[in-house]
């Protein structure tokens, strides 16, 4: 077993903000990890420098051995590492399967504007990957429903299923659960780790519910004042009286509790 | 895919139109009329010192035409009889609109000549599609000489003189007024009237008065409409004169600028153009300005039986006096008209063809409001004449401007000689000059 | 039969029956139809552009840019063959376009139609400042040849209308597969969301800088053709309001078809033509009301009104 | 010295002008994000309104002083009357829609105002110079400079001033800065935002047309004189930052004060200088020197 993802000592600043500091994280293949901490504490931060949306201010980060620090977004995803996004990021006036035909042809394509123009977009290859990923994800039935009129659950699954659209190995969701009603949470999650699971994708993933964290993550990084404050297996994690003050707001009521 | 109605729509359209066009054109009696393209600005910037005086000058003199009552010898009705339609269509637009309109013209309205052109670029595009569609075609005002230097043309034909007499004339009124200048100045719009202008004026210069030399070079925008900055730098120079080919809203803005900052009290203009203002700018104007009218046209215009008849014709229908572009536009109806009736005689009976007009028309001369013009240069498709400056006073009694102490240039010392290139010519010294 | 192949057979059907009837077409509609067609190939490049949501206010840069490499090519070579000066013109104009995409590829919306308004307009500075190529009266194109031959009289004017189909038809075709490729399909979604795009592992800059390429080399065509069917170039090619007048044509014709490029423009210049010619003190008048009417009631432009009938055609069947 | 002088005061001058005539276009843009292509038929309507005024004023008589005034009113009045045919008659219909389609839209009802000025004023041009003539000039050293000049630069100081109180300390004002900053936040907060932008597109239309009333009795008015104006204002705003006031302002110094320097030192080079410089500061600053677009959040 390997190492997939070496994050050393990275650090973000805004000005005289200081978004996230001495952040060292060792990710291997194949797990799945959850990011747990308050707004603010810097975890979509760290999900921005992973994937080139930010630059780290110092600091490096290595995927797969090879040194993508600073590199821009697009380069780090032809290398492999992909993301969904806290809102969903789809094409609104397209139909959910002309968003996920886009999504696969780019996928099949070289990078090079050659390929790009002689490439068709209907190529057969990219149809049919899009419509298996369409059926993995379990969202065959809205295909000719145009992006903008989705529900909330459907649009985040599809803003997944393109992330993932490439192969990626390493897979970096932000809040895939946020905007998503309680009853509809695990469901949507079943769907995306299992269909992870068969694309055998290691996952990051940022979450607020803790119930979530515990059941889907292998490791929890607990995220506090731009710093990672608790990095073990969730239990272990969830049971700690620092994240339990600092994060999950436990602490206090239990504390009332045997008060009382 | 939206192709075919492409065609559907084109093919319907077009009969639809020439279906109508054709039924309004119908002949109302015997004798077809012969009918004329008159092109010129009727939009933009350029409609109201020249477009609408040229309309309103050829409107006066087809009437005049038609009924009879022109000073012999153009007392014939019309052209040689038949009575003359015309029909207007505007210059403005891209040159690619106004070819497609001398098309519409020739080959959907069937007309006989096609008179018009202000602008020289839409002169020079014109050109070569004349020449392919044989059409008899007269510019009136456009003023590049490079029309016939080009290339020898047939079926086209400018009666006005071109624009470089406009220029060697200015140089040589200056002279004669300031026989020892030093420094002159000039400011002129940055398109090719203004580029073309100021280089015959400069060229004309160094022939004839080696010693004066240029101080400031002033070349605005076209239609800039703001000249603080110009007016400063020549109110801090010396020049003697300043030169300018300015026209109407440009013309009258910097005069407004300058009036209000004094460069007048420095220096005089001598405007190549400043004929088409001096009936709105009145006392605005100052005075000593040397007034340009593009040929002996308006105040400048010799006085005879033709300058008097268009002069009054034209201001009692339209309330105020003619001014140059009207003036070049009856010259060259006139100048078709002897064309055509020339012809006619020779065939004895019947309307002329094209062919038979073209012979007829080179190197005639014949006379007009603005004196006797000659067609000698370009094998006899272009004419000259003689020309006039003159300076400009303001009459308060009259409340009415007047030109005085004018001076007439003969026209073969302000034209170069057949055959020759005007560009050529001056730069070698306005050799061959007649004064 | 698959759609696109429908499409391609119709396309070029009518552009066999509009080449065929030219002859039996009267002459001034045969010139009109070919400076129409000329100016649609601009107008395809926009195309390309609009679906983007990229307008450019300076497209004439590109157009002016072909114009007058066929005239200078006609001016100090010997060079005459249309199919030479032509390609010169396009190359110039891809050129010219790849040069001025380093910069402009990196703005969108209104920024990106004001700089490239900016543009064109140093091109039309520095044409009408050189006075050796007539400033702004500019100057004659010479007559081109097809290899060899010379054209005389009305052949002259149809082998011209024949030119600019052969171009069109090539160009409708080439535009069409483009729009059918993975970086034409690309238009659409980098105007719904850039970030998406990015995060597909395609840089929007390089794409819009291609396509800016595309559209340039178009208008460099279209400016190349023009200059031989009207036989003179000018500056007023490159200004601002010759590039207003292509992006009214794509508001005519909408972009929803490669089609209704061609059939904008052929209805915009009959319009022009009859509004000259009944109003001729006017005319803008009229035009800005058609320009009006068409973005108010028929926002797709007159190309959706071909899918509309062929929608409710589908449904009685 | 005098030289420079020159270009300081001429440069002054010009951006008096271009200020006036650009702030009510990006004023326009800061609030309702429309590129107002009908800013030169303001322009033009303000200008031929003042020369009709100043001809029913002078022809009367009557005082000079108060004809200036009775001019800048006449024009913002026409200013105000097609700035209401406008925005209620056409422009509510596209709120939404695109910009550059919005940009379309403000193009033909240009088209078609350029028409109207021929049908309502006939193509003759039309003179409005009283002013200009009895504000009368003072000489420094050589130079001779026109007092209207100096209260054209007083005059765009005035409105800038104005502009930037108004936006601070007004209601309406800091109504119009909520909607500059976030229209959504504005309209969930209970502004009404269509009678903000009916109100600032009317203060615009009147702006414009001021602008063209102040430059009437400097030039001639003739047809086309509003398409000049709006590629000079378009350069000015996308310079300075659209939507900004300020912006406008420092655009119109920078283009005056260049534009007089080309004139004073290299005056073959006046044609470009606007575009040249346009094409510098986007180069560096895409987005203009005072620009408030932010960079999405994802």
């Amino acid at each position: 077993m390997s190492d997939i993802l070496v994050v050393r000592d990275i650090e973000k600043t805004f000005g005289a903000v200081v978004a996230a500091r001495d952040i060292s994280v060792v990710v291997p293949v194949h797990q799945t990890v959850g990011i747990i901490g308050a707004n603010g504490a810097g975890k979509t931060t760290f999900v921005n420098m992973i994937t080139g949306h930010l630059t780290p201010s110092k600091g490096s980060i290595h995927f797969e051995n090879k040194d993508i620090t600073g590199l821009p977004s697009r380069d780090i995803v032809r290398l492999g590492i992909s993301r969904s996004f806290q809102v969903a990021q789809v094409f609104p006036t397209m139909t959910v399967l002309e968003n996920m035909r886009i999504a696969s042809a780019i996928a099949n394509s070289r990078d090079s504007i050659l390929d790009r123009l002689f490439r068709p977009i209907d190529a057969p290859g990219a149809v049919v990957e899009a419509d298996a990923a369409l059926d993995l994800f379990q969202i065959a039935r809205y295909r000719h429903a145009k992006a903008v009129t989705l529900p909330q659950g459907v649009r985040k699954l599809l803003d997944i299923a393109m992330a993932v659209a490439g192969s990626p190995r390493l897979l970096l969701l932000d809040e895939p659960t946020s905007g998503i009603s309680i009853e509809e949470k695990f469901g949507l999650m079943e769907v995306v780790m299992s269909a992870l699971k068969t694309r055998r994708i290691t996952v990051l993933f940022v979450e607020h519910d803790m119930e979530i964290v515990g059941r889907f993550a292998d490791r929890v990084l607990a995220f506090y004042d731009g710093t990672v404050i608790a990095d073990a297996p969730p239990k272990a994690v969830l049971a700690d009286p620092k994240v339990q003050t600092l994060i999950s707001g436990t602490q206090r009521a239990h504390v009332g509790q045997a008060d009382a | 895919m939206d192709i075919r109605w492409s065609l559907v729509a084109s093919v319907a359209l077009s009969l639809a139109y020439t279906g109508g066009a054709s039924a309004q054109q119908a002949p109302a009696a015997d004798a077809p009329p012969v009918k004329l393209g008159i092109v010129t600005f009727l939009s933009g910037p350029a409609a109201s010192p020249f477009g609408v005086p040229s309309r309103n000058g050829a409107e006066i003199v087809i009437e005049a035409l038609n009924a009879g009552k022109a000073p012999a010898p153009y007392n014939t009705v019309g052209f040689g009889g038949t009575k003359i339609e015309a029909k207007y269509v505007d210059e403005a637009g891209s040159t690619a609109q106004v070819v497609t309109e001398f098309r519409n013209l020739v080959q959907r309205d069937k007309m006989d000549a096609v008179v018009g052109y202000i602008s020289s670029g839409s002169c020079l595009a014109v050109t070569p599609v004349a020449e392919e569609l044989q059409a008899l075609t007269v510019y009136f005002d456009c003023g590049t000489p490079r029309i016939f230097e080009e290339k020898a043309r047939k079926y086209v034909f400018r009666p006005p003189p071109h624009a470089t007499m406009d220029n060697t004339a200015a140089a040589r009124f200056l002279l004669a007024k300031k026989k020892d200048i030093k420094l002159l100045s000039g400011i002129n719009q940055n398109y090719a009237w203004g580029q073309d202008s100021w280089r015959d004026f400069v060229g004309a210069m160094k022939a004839l008065a080696p010693k004066a030399a240029v101080d400031k070079e002033l070349m605005p925008k076209l239609f800039a409409g703001e000249y603080g900055a110009e007016i400063s730098t020549l109110l801090t120079s010396k020049s003697e004169a300043l030169h300018t080919s300015f026209w109407d809203g440009d013309l009258e803005s910097f005069v407004y600028q300058s009036q209000a900052r004094g460069l007048s009290r420095r220096m005089p203009i001598l405007g190549t153009a400043v004929e088409s203002v001096i009936w709105r700018l009145k006392d605005k104007l100052p005075d000593g300005t040397i007034v340009g009218a593009r040929g002996a046209n308006g105040p400048l215009a010799p006085d005879n039986a033709y300058s008097r008849w268009f002069k009054q014709i034209y201001t009692e229908r339209y309330n105020s006096p003619p001014n140059y572009p009207a003036y070049q536009m009856a010259l060259s109806l006139l100048g078709l008209k002897v064309a055509w009736e020339s012809a006619q005689k020779k065939k004895g009976s019947g309307k002329p063809t094209t062919d038979e007009v073209v012979a007829s028309f080179e190197g005639i001369s014949f006379d007009a409001p603005s004196g006797l013009v000659r067609m000698a240069l370009g094998n006899g498709h272009q004419g000259i004449q003689d020309t006039a400056y003159g300076i400009y006073k303001f009459n308060k009694q009259k409340n009415e401007g007047e030109v005085v102490d004018i001076m007439r240039f003969p026209a073969e010392c302000v034209n170069p000689p057949a055959g020759q290139n005007a560009d050529d010519w001056i730069r070698d010294g306005m050799k061959g000059a007649k004064c | 039969m698959t759609m696109p192949a429908r499409s391609s057979l119709l396309g070029a059907l009518a552009f066999i029956a509009v080449a065929a009837v030219a002859p039996w077409m009267p002459p001034w509609l045969v010139s009109l139809a070919t400076i129409a067609f000329a100016n649609a190939l601009v107008v395809l490049g926009l195309i390309i552009l609009w679906r983007t949501g990229l307008v450019p206010f300076g497209q004439a840069l590109f157009y002016a840019i072909g114009a007058y490499a066929v005239a200078l090519i006609g001016r100090y070579t010997s060079v005459r063959d249309v199919f030479v000066v032509i390609l010169a013109g396009a190359i110039f104009a891809g050129i010219a376009a790849y040069l001025v995409g380093f910069l402009l590829a990196r703005y969108r919306e209104i920024f990106f139609a004001m700089l490239s308004l900016a543009m064109s307009m140093i091109l039309y500075g520095i044409l009408v400042k050189t006075e050796t190529l007539g400033s702004t009266d500019g100057f004659h194109v010479e007559a081109g040849t097809f290899f060899g031959y010379r054209p005389q009289g009305v052949w002259l004017n149809l082998s011209i209308y024949w030119l600019v189909l052969g171009f069109s038809a090539v160009m409708a075709w080439l535009v069409s597969l483009y729009f059918r490729s993975v970086a034409g399909s690309l238009s659409n979604p980098i105007r719904d969301n850039e970030i998406r795009v990015e995060f597909l592992g395609i840089s929007v800059d390089r794409l819009i800088h291609l396509k800016l390429v595309v559209s340039g080399i178009l208008a460099g065509i279209g400016g190349a053709l023009a200059a031989l069917a009207v036989q003179h170039v000018d500056p007023a090619m490159a200004y601002w309001t010759t590039s207003g007048g292509f992006v009214f044509v794509t508001i005519l014709a909408g972009a929803g078809s490669v089609g209704a490029a061609f059939v904008g423009s052929l209805v915009f210049e009959l319009v022009r033509s009859i509004a000259i010619d009944l109003v001729p003190g006017e005319w803008q008048m009229i035009l800005g009301t058609v320009l009006l009417l068409t973005i108010l009631f028929l926002p797709e432009g007159l190309g959706s009104l071909y899918g509309r009938l062929r929608r409710r055609k589908d449904a009685a069947s | 010295m005098l030289t420079a002088f020159a270009i300081v005061t001429d440069g002054l001058v010009y951006a008096a002008y271009l200020f006036l005539v650009a702030v009510g276009l990006t004023l326009i843009f800061g609030v309702m994000k429309i590129l107002n292509v009908t800013h030169g038929s303001f322009y033009a309507f303000g200008a031929y309104g003042a020369a009709t005024a100043a001809g029913i004023w002078f022809d009367r008589g009557l005082p000079d002083a108060g004809g200036f005034l009775f001019m800048a009113l006449f024009a913002m009045a026409i200013g105000l009357l097609i700035g209401i045919i406008i925005e209620r008659g056409t422009l509510r219909f596209v709120y939404g829609r695109d910009e550059v389609v919005v940009v379309l839209v403000t193009y033909a009802i240009f088209l078609i105002l350029e028409d109207v000025i021929v049908l309502i004023w006939g193509p003759r041009s039309y003179a409005a110079y009283q002013p200009m003539v009895a504000a009368g000039s003072i000489d420094v050293g050589d130079l001779t400079l026109s007092i209207y000049d100096i209260g054209l630069v007083v005059l765009a100081g005035v409105v800038a001033a104005a502009g930037r109180w108004a936006l601070k300390y007004t209601r309406y004002g800091r109504l119009l800065t909520v909607v500059i900053f976030d229209r959504e936040t504005a309209a969930a907060y209970g502004i009404n935002v269509t009678v903000v932008y009916t109100v600032t597109f009317l203060i615009g239309a009147m702006l414009g047309a001021l602008g063209g009333a102040v430059m009437a009795p400097k030039i001639s008015v003739t047809l086309g004189i509003g398409v000049e104006v709006i590629v000079l204002a378009f350069a000015v705003v996308a310079i300075g930052g659209m939507g900004s006031v300020e912006g406008a302002l420092i655009g119109a110094l920078i283009v005056g004060i260049s534009r007089a320097a080309a004139v004073h030192l290299v005056p073959q080079l006046e044609l470009f200088v606007i575009y040249a410089v346009m094409a510098l500061v986007l180069g560096f600053r895409p987005y203009g020197l005072f620009s408030q677009v932010q960079p999405r959040k994802i």
